[in-house]
């Protein structure tokens, strides 16, 4: 099983998670970062105080699949995520080791 | 009976009859043979004390939830149940002072001190009960004491909660208590005093009368007992400053002593590199917006009648502040890209502070460009010299109040010409018992404007500093660097403002 | 002098004395003998300027921050200032606008156009002071002009204001102001006089006397004189509409532009598929308390005098929104399964847009019915047919304000009859000098009250379409898509709202 | 017409005049031949209406938004729309309850039931209209019965909102809703009727008179019938019992409904375990600040006149809250560690409950000591008494409401004392037609006191007792625990609060 | 080492916390995400707009202790976060190569 | 590539993240996490109601960085991070085998 994190724009999330569901993916983890990039983030002033923000908004996204699906989930996502504008975002996948559902205790790929 | 406010016309009268008998003593022999002595009787309204209830809800409507939230949501999450903490105990305890001590110490003849301060004659309220009553600025019009005395209540509260601002987010609760309670004392009951004693129209009529009498008369004693009562009142009101609803008194006062303050503790940990970007523009505007409504009761419950200079005082206060959001809000949009909402209602806080002094001596348009005006200018410190000067105004107490509060003063002595449609200088003595339209001198207006705001500037500057220095040896006034980095909401009260 | 809303047993009187001398002749001929001209005093009351002045710092206090939380609450967090700041920057702008010409168009004389629209005599407020009065709805009674001015500002910035929820999340700041500007000179203010302009009811005791004196004289040119005065009110107060706080001049027209902007400037990016929940519905519900709150002054301040009127307008504001608010929740709850808050909020106001044109004219009973059939039509407008049509209303604008206040004009002629619990029709002309109930005729009610629906429909809907097509050509009236999803408050103001 | 309140002292002798003519005929013979039938005038003054419209405005101001943010700020994000919800529905629901029947019953003669609650004879208002009157505290003096009916209404609506926070987080929506409307309808309306029905001064003046012409003239029958007219007030009204604003009616009545509330649904799911933290104690702090602007109305409306009496309420209600919220705040940091927020507007209101049946009758001296004692118990008992009893009042219903209501109670029986600053005991018998200061009796004030105290913790208790079980019984009063898990605001009312 | 990642119920956490302690844990990072999941979310209706919202607000844990440990540590996560109701939670397990203590620079299973 | 897990104070965010750019990391991911630990959290009371709050503010930051990078990148961290009292953070590493740049579709180490 692999890990795949994956950082997004955020209004790209429901897109993302539709296609993500077509190509058999049955879960994941949504957490909302900053993200620190090529993309610069804004600058805001308060009463001629200024403040460049380095980071923007991101969503991240954690999905352990099974080997099989790894390639299939990473192309999905890159087709589904990308604007072709700069912040599209990356993808990394990481190895998992085991895997264990709380409600039954499956393992591993059943656990998914 | 006494009352607020200065009218300058007739204060530069009384102080030259005082000092010039000579004078006074033609101008009685022209009329002496006519002259009885002035009779007349108080009445109270219930339409003046209906209006000057609601006036004073206003105003507290304007401190909590208002001010507590537009400088809320100024400050970093971490800070936010601390400035509000600022506000509300301040509050409580300066309407506790207030009562006891304050309304006397204010609004009470001082005997040999009385140029500066009242004295304690009815401290705890003493003499003071359901028939007692006050003179308003109308002769023979008079409102209940206990409805001027909760009226005056809510300046005194509001004045020391808005010095917080300038050092929000650094200092120690407990010496911020020990400071306001020895600031409100020593310097906010004084100046009440020397710009709002006076005593009243009636008074005023009733001893110009008995100094022509006595004039007439030749009775020497009695000419100088009658101009001495006439040069009875406070300090700044014998110049013939002009302040309708506390533009010295409350918004230079307050200004000054946090320009002083935030420099003597320092600025912030992480100043200049650091975000110190507001946690809540949103609680802001509410705040913002309410200053606004509940400013309606500051300015035009100044008046202490429900008359038309009330809702004239209501439209200056409306279109002075709409006037200085505009200009504030296309100044920053030209000169920094953005019109911001902060930008917006800080020329909207500009707008009111600056319209003070002059709600009811200016006129609509008068209003609108004074709005303008001291916008711009308040914008131009903020914006630019603030910075260049690094200075640590956490939230522009200074910038605003101070500034726009000079501004206004100032811009009072213009505006109150009736050339400009201004309501033009009150005085009550040239036939007295009725309210004339004084002649209009810019050159003496504008001296005792720009006297007033000086004395101000130099009695709360002084007065604060040594106060500030006091509490700082005696406690510290600065918390320790770490409760600073952690925030002051757990560290000194305990509490996150928000677990969501 | 002048004043303000409709009572149009009269004005259907006037008209007819107008048009029919024969008739009215007739009437003359029975009383002429006894006839003296009508003098009368002008009173003004401080309790009615104490109410006065906080019914228009409850109307401000209901567009900030009652408005801007309300619409705040209900868009994405990304557009929150900016929703924020149209509303502060609409109050500010229209205020001036309203002093230097808007009172002037709505609120004088417009001489051959005066059917449309006042002139310019006033602008600036010129010939506005402290000593100029406007009439009441009774007879001797009259209000200072400043309290009248200020009152009226307060409606005209309010309108504009609720227009912005139509296209909220989607509009450019600059275009919005400019069509504003627009908006209010060419239909608010000349709506405000086609519905409220007329001479008060001691000027139509007077040209009423003086007709019948004339008539009984033979004196036709004199007669014609007095008949042209008796008629020269705004248009839709000649028609005998009845709306006593605004339905149509505030609601419906706000409603039938925001209808017509939502339209033009298209559906947000990703509607129907993105979720565009409330970022806040606390800051609604604050938003919608106020709108309650300071409805009070907006209806009950519209009787313009703190008599038992004012008191009843105050129970049917009440218990109107009341109702309403329970109809929408157990609707919602029947049909949809829960019963939510921003349910009962949505029914609340538009309980409150019902009741406007009829809080003085029905009775408590009659609101509470009221307060129900307006709550459960906007609640099928709203939550079924706008869907149905895919209309992207982001805050329901038209469906609560344009609908509501349409049920609530059309009501407003059915509710007044006494035989209802109403108030009945006024009339000041059959025993001149006194305000008597006229006989209520459902048929001509109805018909003057669905005229006046009908107009404003077609002037604000037509007149609206125009200035937003001018301002598209112009400027453009929508943000780029990418600053669409970005969000205004970053892109269009330079801030988020929250940092926390 | 009719009127509210406890004048106690002309209570007691009313009744010991009913209940001892031969006393009375002592009283009688003395002054018999001078005596002619009392006659008075009707006066409504615009002032009164003014003041009283915007009192009533202020109430609402206290539910929504403030009691519902007070509230709503303590519970935990997953709870904030259903406490919004509730207090807003109840306000909404009692309101229309209110005019159809509730009014009726707290505010007419109940005939045999009258000590304890009115009759049905002006359901629908009827017989209420723009020409009806109500008597205030003032011979001579009336308000228009549409003001009393509007101001009284928002009684009816806060005092079961206010019940809500003993048992948040854990009730369902549809079972409290049946239970306040049984609970108004039982509980509240009677008490309202018990406390504050009775005939006003000039009433009282016409009976007394007319029972001593009746003695005088030997006619029993007569003597009889003006005996029992002025003993036709409400039970607590006739024990002597004073209550300015509603220390009984309002807090000490829902405190107990409250306790038994939290009682009989039980503890929350996680107590003692979880953290219940208050999700924003900046909505709290803006619910509290609120609830004290509000309170104004509350209590210095309670006056029903503009006149000095009113100011007196305002300046009580101000520093009675003040001296609270100190003493709170020094007695947390003393004993806790920290001078919170929480703490120190938890102390502004139990200031305010604690002043409400004093505020017109103590005097401010008294009126700060009354608060710091009402705080330090109420304190006592939230931060130890409640945890050692682990009782779940989630928002401290009892430990504020019911615990100060009763210390204020009390303490109104003493602070009245004239020697004391008080305002002395009404008594309007003794010199019919005016009102005087009867002497104090510390024996008899207080035993009066602590009647009605027990009466309506009796009352209240057993009565809500018994509707909770009957709602529990048909519907179940409680949420099953994974809704409560969940949070009420999706499981009940389909949103979340906020979507950030 | 490894790093543990389990997703639980917001509820459970103060009892998984508890619970872990007692194993010997004495570290852990928490975030709120949303979760994807065989349990579904819930649908708000805002004047008649209906949102069906696919995430349900979840509690993740990050987890790194020794080998050793790693049994115990999901065991006792998953005893404690069950309710047997779907949306329990998953656990995954990865590979962490190495560790450090900032304050004192200690290494590895030092570190934890 | 590996992965670098680091949770530090919240207020070193700004400087850790300057002294990075200067050794060459060019993206993050940041998020705001609840940690547990040695460092205790402080008692909140309300009315007399106390709760000990056991999870003090951190930051987590998440960097992927060429093999050769990690050791820069972990000393710059904990040099920056570095205040001397308890609860600094820690710094973990964790493989990742392949990386994806959304926007062009660049893979593993180009893709940073
Ligand atoms: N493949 C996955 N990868 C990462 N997280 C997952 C995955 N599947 C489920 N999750 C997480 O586990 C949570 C519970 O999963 P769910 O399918 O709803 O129920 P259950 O735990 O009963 O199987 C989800 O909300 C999500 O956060
Ligand atoms: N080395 C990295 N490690 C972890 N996350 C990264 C890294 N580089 C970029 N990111 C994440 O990817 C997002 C997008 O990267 P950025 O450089 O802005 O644009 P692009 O995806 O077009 O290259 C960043 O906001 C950040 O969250
Ligand atoms: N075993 C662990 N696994 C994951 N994160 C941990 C672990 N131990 C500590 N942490 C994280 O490191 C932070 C600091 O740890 P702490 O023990 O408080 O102090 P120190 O860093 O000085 O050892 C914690 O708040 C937590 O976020």
């Amino acid at each position: 099983m692999k890990l795949i994190i994956a950082t997004i724009k955020p209004f790209k999330l429901e897109e993302v998670r539709e296609a993500l569901t077509t190509v058999g993916v049955r879960g994941m983890m949504v957490t909302e970062i900053k993200g620190f990039g090529a993309q610069s983030g804004h600058t805001e002033i308060y009463r001629g105080a200024e403040y460049a923000v380095a980071f923007v908004p991101k969503v991240k996204l954690e999905i352990v699949v099974p080997d099989v699906l790894v390639d299939q989930v990473t192309s999905t996502i890159a087709r589904t995520a990308r604007t072709d504008k700069i912040g599209d975002g990356k993808i990394f996948v990481v190895d998992v080791e085991a895997a264990l559902r709380v409600r039954t205790g499956e393992l591993n790929e059943d656990a998914l | 009976m006494t009352n607020l406010k200065t009218f300058s016309g007739l204060a530069a009268l009384g102080a030259a009859l005082a000092a010039a008998p000579a004078w006074a003593q033609e101008a009685a022999d022209a009329s002496a043979t006519a002259i009885a002595p002035y009779t007349y009787e108080q009445i109270v309204e219930k339409g003046d004390v209906a209006w000057m209830t609601m006036a004073t809800v206003l105003v507290l409507l304007m401190i909590v939830p208002g001010l507590a939230l537009f400088y809320g949501g100024l400050v970093r999450t971490k800070n936010m149940l601390s400035v509000l903490t600022q506000v509300f105990a301040i509050t409580a305890v300066v309407s506790i002072l207030w009562v006891t001590y304050g309304y006397s110490m204010a609004f009470t003849d001082g005997g040999a001190w009385n140029s500066f301060v009242g004295g304690f004659s009815k401290a705890f309220l003493r003499g003071v009960d359901a028939t007692t009553v006050v003179a308003t600025f109308t002769n023979g019009i008079y409102l209940p004491e206990f409805t001027f005395v909760a009226f005056q209540m809510t300046f005194a509260c509001i004045t020391p909660a808005l010095i917080v601002g300038a050092f929000a987010e650094r200092i120690k609760f407990s010496s911020l208590l020990v400071f306001i309670i020895l600031w409100v004392t020593f310097i906010y009951f004084p100046m009440a005093h020397m710009v709002w004693w006076w005593g009243g129209p009636d008074f005023l009529a009733e001893q110009q009368t008995a100094l022509l009498i006595a004039q007439a008369a030749g009775d020497t004693a009695a000419a100088d007992t009658a101009a001495a009562n006439l040069a009875a009142n406070g300090l700044l009101w014998n110049w013939g400053a002009l302040d309708f609803a506390g533009g010295t008194v409350v918004h230079i006062n307050a200004g000054v002593a946090g320009l002083v303050g935030c420099l003597m503790l320092g600025r912030r940990v992480g100043y200049g590199r650091e975000n110190f970007a507001p946690h809540s523009l949103t609680m802001t505007m509410i705040g913002a917006a309410l200053l606004w409504v509940g400013w309606f009761g500051f300015n035009a419950g100044s008046n202490l009648e429900a008359n038309s200079i009330t809702s004239l005082a209501v439209i200056n206060t409306f279109v002075a502040a709409a006037a200085a959001g505009v200009a504030w809000m296309f100044a920053e949009w030209f000169l920094k890209g953005h019109p911001s909402l902060l930008g917006l209602v800080s020329g909207v806080v500009a707008g009111l502070v600056a319209v003070t002094p002059a709600a009811g001596f200016a006129g609509p348009m008068g209003s609108i460009v004074l709005g303008i005006v001291a916008s711009l200018v308040c914008f131009f410190f903020v914006a630019y010299l603030k910075a260049a000067l690094r200075l640590d105004d956490s939230l522009d107490v200074f910038g605003i109040h101070g500034i726009g509060g000079i501004v206004g003063a100032l811009a009072t002595g213009i505006l109150v010409n009736p050339a400009l449609g201004g309501a033009g200088i009150p005085d009550y003595l040239s036939v007295p018992g009725t309210l004339q339209v004084g002649a209009y001198d810019f050159g003496f207006m504008i001296t005792a404007q720009l006297k007033a705001v000086l004395f101000t500037l130099a009695f709360s500057g002084i007065g604060s500093f040594i106060l500030f220095k006091l509490v700082d040896m005696l406690m510290g006034l600065r918390v320790r660097e770490d409760v600073e980095r952690e925030g002051l909401d757990l560290a000194e009260h305990g509490e996150p403002a928000y677990n969501m």
